[in-house]
């Protein structure tokens, strides 16, 4: 099944989920949420690197609908928690979808205007009072407009890039070599971002079946291995 | 010549202003009590409904502007394109601060789920928004709400003329 | 949304419109017959009597103006607002018009980076700046300069004689 999402610019996360759900394909606990990151992922490439801050706004939402979708797998019935989380999550769609609507009834307003008048009236020089400003304020002026014109300096550039497809594929060579601690993997993440992308990429192979995770009891490390080991 | 009265004084006063102006400046400027002020004010938004004008209000502040059923006419004269240079993404940040503001950066990218730096920025460039004070959130970031400019740009005369905020049911 | 009536459309563009114009171009803009607009804006005049503004005309050109006894009233609100402190956004406007004019509105609305025809029509009104002019850029754009006034206040003969600009600060 492969849902294709039309994307706008600076459209977010929540604009396409807000999609799939109103089209009756799915409800939240059924999100491939592998899915729509590699969708949206494919789009962020075609933006270009202009866009850092969708791709972690993005996946913030999606370690949330994992985080919902790990409480549904859990084998116990439904928790408070997750009829929670998935209650807060339907009425943030709810308000984002009504000011969609808000906004369609603004853009069909479009032909109507207002204008003020634009011409100026002005008394006679003699008439009017003087300015009460020194020649100093207005060079000071001068100069902070001037400032305001640097280039701002580039902060927060992301260092390195990580695709959900490199991650996948760094995991599986750890595989081939045998079981390993799932926090080494990601005591080996640069970021926040990239440990949210490789844990998205480890439940994928999980769900292709190429791995699986064992843990001893509560609290113990978590162990991945190759499926069938 | 005779005189005229206090609602013809304020809409001359009114013409000649460059900006909006509060009940409080236009009772100086006509030496009138607020009370009658408002009262004048009131008697100069009927007037003028079956003109070419309106009296457009904002947060207090009146300014006269042209009845947005001319719209078309003034458009030929100006020779203006219609409004088609609002994004979808522009207008749904314009909805959110015009149904939810005065609101921070951060409660508007809350609702849209992405950052919003450089829409807020054209947003402000082209005066449709406007900083409004701020947050008593830690931090205290800035507040924004929309203008004088946004009511224009969608034809409205006061916020009471915004369409109530539709209700849409999600169905998940 | 009602229709407006010709004359209401006559208004409204007489409103927004920056020189006086004739019966041609307000026919054109409304799509009226020069015959209607004509008898269009005999009926204006008439509606205008008792309001604050009239319909002034001269060699056959039509504009907006306030009613005559409306003068002390608009000459007392102008003198106080020529006498009003500028605003930090204002004498930034007057010093970008002064280091770097003549220029368009939108040359010093790409220094300040907002929407500037507020502050301009500010700053003419106060009779600080005027317009020398029009570009020769597509649409031909007004072009606005230091008043005479300003450079007399400042006893200053030239705009060379501004005090010069201290280095901006480079941050590493």
């Amino acid at each position: 099944m492969t849902h294709t999402v039309a994307v706008g610019e600076f459209e977010g996360p929540l604009g396409i989920l807000l999609d799939l759900v109103e089209r009756g394909r799915l409800e939240v606990t059924a999100i491939s949420v592998a899915e729509i990151t590699e969708n949206y992922l494919g789009r962020i490439k075609q933006l270009g690197p202009s866009s850092p801050e969708a791709l972690s706004e993005f996946l913030q939402l999606g370690a949330r609908l994992l985080y919902i979708k790990s409480l549904a797998l859990l084998p116990q019935p439904a928790s408070e928690e997750q009829t929670e989380e998935l209650r807060q999550l339907n009425l943030e769609l709810e308000e984002y979808s009504r000011l969609q609507a808000a906004a369609r009834e603004l853009a069909r307003r479009g032909s109507l205007r207002s204008w003020h008048r634009t011409a100026t009236d002005t008394l006679p020089p003699q008439e009017l009072p003087l300015p009460k400003i020194e020649l100093s304020q207005l060079a000071e002026a001068f100069t902070r407009a001037l400032k305001r014109l640097e280039p701002e300096r580039s902060v927060g550039v992301i260092q390195h890039h990580v695709s959900l497809e490199t991650v996948s594929h760094r995991i599986r060579e750890h595989l081939g070599r045998g079981s390993f601690d799932l926090q080494s993997l990601l005591d080996n993440c640069h970021d926040r971002l990239e440990a949210i992308v490789t844990f998205l990429a480890l439940l994928e192979l999980i769900r292709e079946g190429a791995a699986q995770v064992t843990q001893a009891n509560q609290f113990a490390p978590i162990n991945v291995e190759p499926a069938g080991a | 010549m005779p005189e005229l009265d206090l609602t013809a004084r304020l809409q001359a006063v009114l013409f000649v202003a460059t900006e909006p102006l509060s009940t409080e400046r236009l009772a100086e400027a006509t030496g009138a009590s607020a009370k009658d002020t408002l009262a004048a004010l009131a008697q100069l938004e009927v007037q003028l409904a079956s003109t070419g004008l309106r009296l457009g209000e904002l947060d207090g502040k009146y300014r006269l502007i042209t009845a947005p059923e001319a719209a078309d006419t003034i458009r030929r004269f100006l020779r203006e394109e219609a409004n088609s240079d609002l994004s979808r993404p522009a207008l749904e940040t314009l909805a959110i601060v015009a149904y939810r503001g005065p609101l921070t950066k951060s409660a508007i990218e809350a609702v849209r789920g992405v950052a919003s730096d450089t829409m807020l920025r054209n947003l402000l460039s082209r005066g449709l928004i406007t900083e409004v004070g701020k947050s008593s959130e830690p931090g205290r970031p800035v507040l924004y709400s929309i203008s004088q400019t946004f009511l224009q740009h969608f034809g409205l005369t006061s916020l009471r003329d915004l369409p109530p905020i539709p209700e849409v049911a999600t169905e998940a």
